[in-house]
């Protein structure tokens, strides 16, 4: 097979001088779509290495959403940047203080990376091999799923979804805490309309299909997640303002979702006597769906925030039906 | 005979794939470069996709990379047309 | 034919190479971003080839998904214009 | 606006038997899926999809693959020559098919088909970018756009004024 690895190398050359070239330029934009392009050939790097449920992942979120967010974020900068210019600053004591800063990050990450190899080296050393991935696939039959990645996830360390999703609950309060959400879009043309009338119902289905398809295959509540946030922004992008994502106290309970839901099923767990997040083999399946159904919710709240890039706000004058 | 018509079909699509790649290095502007891209997309997938239904010979799989074409071929038709008349409006802009 | 799939992967991912080198030379945004649409293409192409090649039929999903979001990046290019032209 | 309605949920269905390979656990979470990406599509007002006319099915999809094919043989042939033999430019064609997303879909085509692409579509007419201007693109779009109209169940406006 030597194709093959000619195709391997030409893989990570690719990955190797897309991250090189997105690091080295100094213009945002182009920065960004170097880093979209990295992550699509790095999605396919995922699925050469036989990992489709992290290819997934990356597909959704590395390829698609966050460079529609990243695009976003580089033309409110650039905004920014031009009203900020029409003010008098104190240039050289500002350049001074951007280059020690600049330094000191990039020092600071020369050590933290340093320290992670290292504290991986030493896991690598000490771990006896293979014995986690034995572990799993020994209790997969009682884990309520079939694929081993939602097994670990949601079953075998649901703690640390859990706190997964709490840290998003927190990312999204963040984002509240901006102030209001952009204006949004003008509507765009006949021929993104066109586009936007087949893509969204495609992507609610292909949402809804990764979430089902998690319990026994690649898939799983964060792809879901990702993809129906991928349809809001298209409706935004098509110039609708509100995009089905609810205002209020409705919205307050989207994005609590997960983490209340994983809650509930926990305690109400405790109360029956098992231990926290230990469910009878026989529910799991369904308590692991019923988990999954509001942790997708919760994710795709919290990506659509993060494109609105603040707390929305209703609709001001003419009331828009939301859709 | 299906296997050797299967491995025709999906030759032949990574040939317009490579193609169009060539086309988009060489060719000369914004406009020209967004043929290479539409090209590649509905032939070049196109075809690599009915070899592969052939290969697998499931109705269902083959149905479901006929889907992901069309999806291809509708993303990429209006990408085209959105980069071409983003271009445009710049152009008549300035 | 296992050794014929190898090898059109392999003209794919060449392909998509030098489909790289236009993302990387530009010179506009505009170049980038389609060369950023061609290579997404072939990389769906080249996932669909791999999930038959590794027999991985969760690959066919990824490609899915893929497809279905090269457009949103495209989408969220042009977009953005609309609203600086707003204000 | 019912019909429409259904037309769209049988479709979607459809799509999701498809996506989940036949799969009957996954009704559970396809039922709400189907209806939310029904709502969705509705929330775009009426398509022509549900004018689509099985009757002018063939034919378009004939067309579009034979000029698929014969247009890349002539691009593939222009763009691999040892010196580029392409001379870009920009013509205007005005549009004989009335209905706003026929329009949209015959756009899509032109620009999916070897050697044209729709730079710009306002009103009635569409600006087309050629890869060969010195060719005339007016027969093959006419033959386009007859396909299409019988594809809709359209008729096209025979006025050229």
């Amino acid at each position: 097979m030597t194709a093959m690895l000619v195709l391997d190398i030409l893989l990570v050359l690719s990955l190797l001088s897309l991250a090189t070239a997105a690091l080295a330029t100094n213009d945002a934009r182009r920065s960004v779509i170097l880093f979209m392009a990295f992550g699509l050939v790095l999605a396919l790097a995922w699925g050469r290495l036989l990992a489709p449920d992290v290819a997934l992942a990356e597909a959704a979120i590395g390829a698609g959403l966050s460079g529609a967010l990243l695009l976003t974020a580089v033309r409110d900068q650039a905004h920014r940047a031009l009203r900020s210019s029409r003010k008098p600053v104190h240039e050289r004591g500002r350049a001074n203080l951007r280059v020690t800063l600049e330094w000191t990050v990039t020092l600071l990450c020369i050590a933290l990376a340093g320290l992670l190899a290292w504290a991986l080296a030493q896991a690598f050393d000490r771990a006896p091999k293979d014995t986690l991935a034995q572990a799993v696939s020994a209790n997969l039959a009682i884990s309520g799923v079939s694929n081993p990645v939602t097994a670990v996830l949601l079953n075998f360390r649901a703690y640390d979804t859990l706190l997964e999703l709490a840290v998003l609950l927190t990312a999204a309060l963040g984002i509240f805490a901006l102030g209001p959400a952009r204006p949004g879009h003008r509507a765009a043309g006949p021929v993104f309309d066109g586009l936007a009338r087949w893509l969204v119902p495609a992507l609610i289905l292909t949402a809804g299909y990764l979430l089902w398809v998690g319990a026994h295959a690649p898939g799983g509540a964060f792809q879901a997640g990702a993809t129906l946030a991928a349809a809001a922004v298209v409706l935004r992008l098509a110039g609708r303002r509100s995009v089905g994502l609810p205002t209020g106290h409705t919205l307050h309970v989207a994005m609590v979702a997960g983490v209340s839901m994983f809650l509930a099923v926990g305690l109400g767990l405790l109360v029956l006597g098992r231990p926290f997040l230990g469910y009878p083999p026989a529910w799991a399946g369904g308590l692991i769906l019923l988990i999954e159904t509001a942790a997708m919710l919760a994710i795709a709240a919290t990506l659509v925030l993060a494109f609105f890039g603040g707390r929305p706000t209703p609709a001001p004058g003419v009331a828009e039906k939301t859709s | 005979m299906i296997e050797v018509m299967a491995s025709l079909l999906t030759v032949s699509g990574v040939g317009f794939y490579l193609a169009g790649s060539i086309g988009l290095l060489r060719l000369p502007d914004l406009y020209s470069r967004l043929h290479a891209l539409t090209k590649a997309d509905n032939l070049g997938l196109g075809l690599l996709i009915a070899g592969l239904a052939l290969h697998t010979q499931d109705l269902l799989i083959a149905l479901k990379l006929v889907l992901i074409w069309l999806a291809v071929l509708a993303a990429s038709a209006a990408s085209a047309h959105l980069i071409a008349q983003h271009a445009r409006r710049r152009e008549t802009q300035s | 034919m296992p050794e014929l799939l190898a090898v059109s992967a392999l003209g794919l991912m060449l392909s998509l190479f030098l489909g790289l080198l236009r993302v990387l030379r530009g010179p506009v945004a505009g170049d980038r971003l389609l060369a950023m649409q061609l290579i997404g293409s072939t990389g769906v192409g080249l996932l669909l080839l791999l999930s038959l090649l590794l027999d991985q039929t969760a690959l066919i999903d990824v490609a899915l998904v893929l497809a279905l979001l090269a457009a949103v990046a495209a989408a969220a290019f042009t977009g953005q214009e609309l609203e600086t032209r707003d204000d | 606006m019912v019909p429409g309605i259904l037309a769209r949920t049988a479709i979607l269905a459809l799509l999701w038997w498809i996506i989940t390979q036949g799969e009957v656990g996954a009704w559970l979470i396809g039922l709400p899926a189907v209806v939310l990406a029904a709502m969705a599509s509705v929330s775009f007002g009426g398509a022509a999809l549900s004018r689509v006319s099985l009757l002018g099915l063939p034919g378009f999809v004939a067309l579009f693959l034979r000029e698929s094919v014969r247009g890349e043989l002539d691009v593939a042939r222009r763009t691999l020559a040892p010196t580029l033999r392409i001379q870009p430019g920009f013509k205007n064609h005005r549009l004989q098919l009335n209905d706003p997303s026929a329009r949209i879909f015959l756009t899509n085509c032109i620009s999916l088909l070897p050697g044209t692409l729709a730079a710009r579509l306002d009103g009635d007419h569409v600006e087309i970018h050629l890869l060969d201007a010195s060719a005339d693109p007016e027969p093959d779009l006419r033959r386009l756009e007859q396909a299409i109209a019988r594809l809709f169940d359209l008729s096209l406006e025979t006025n050229d004024a």
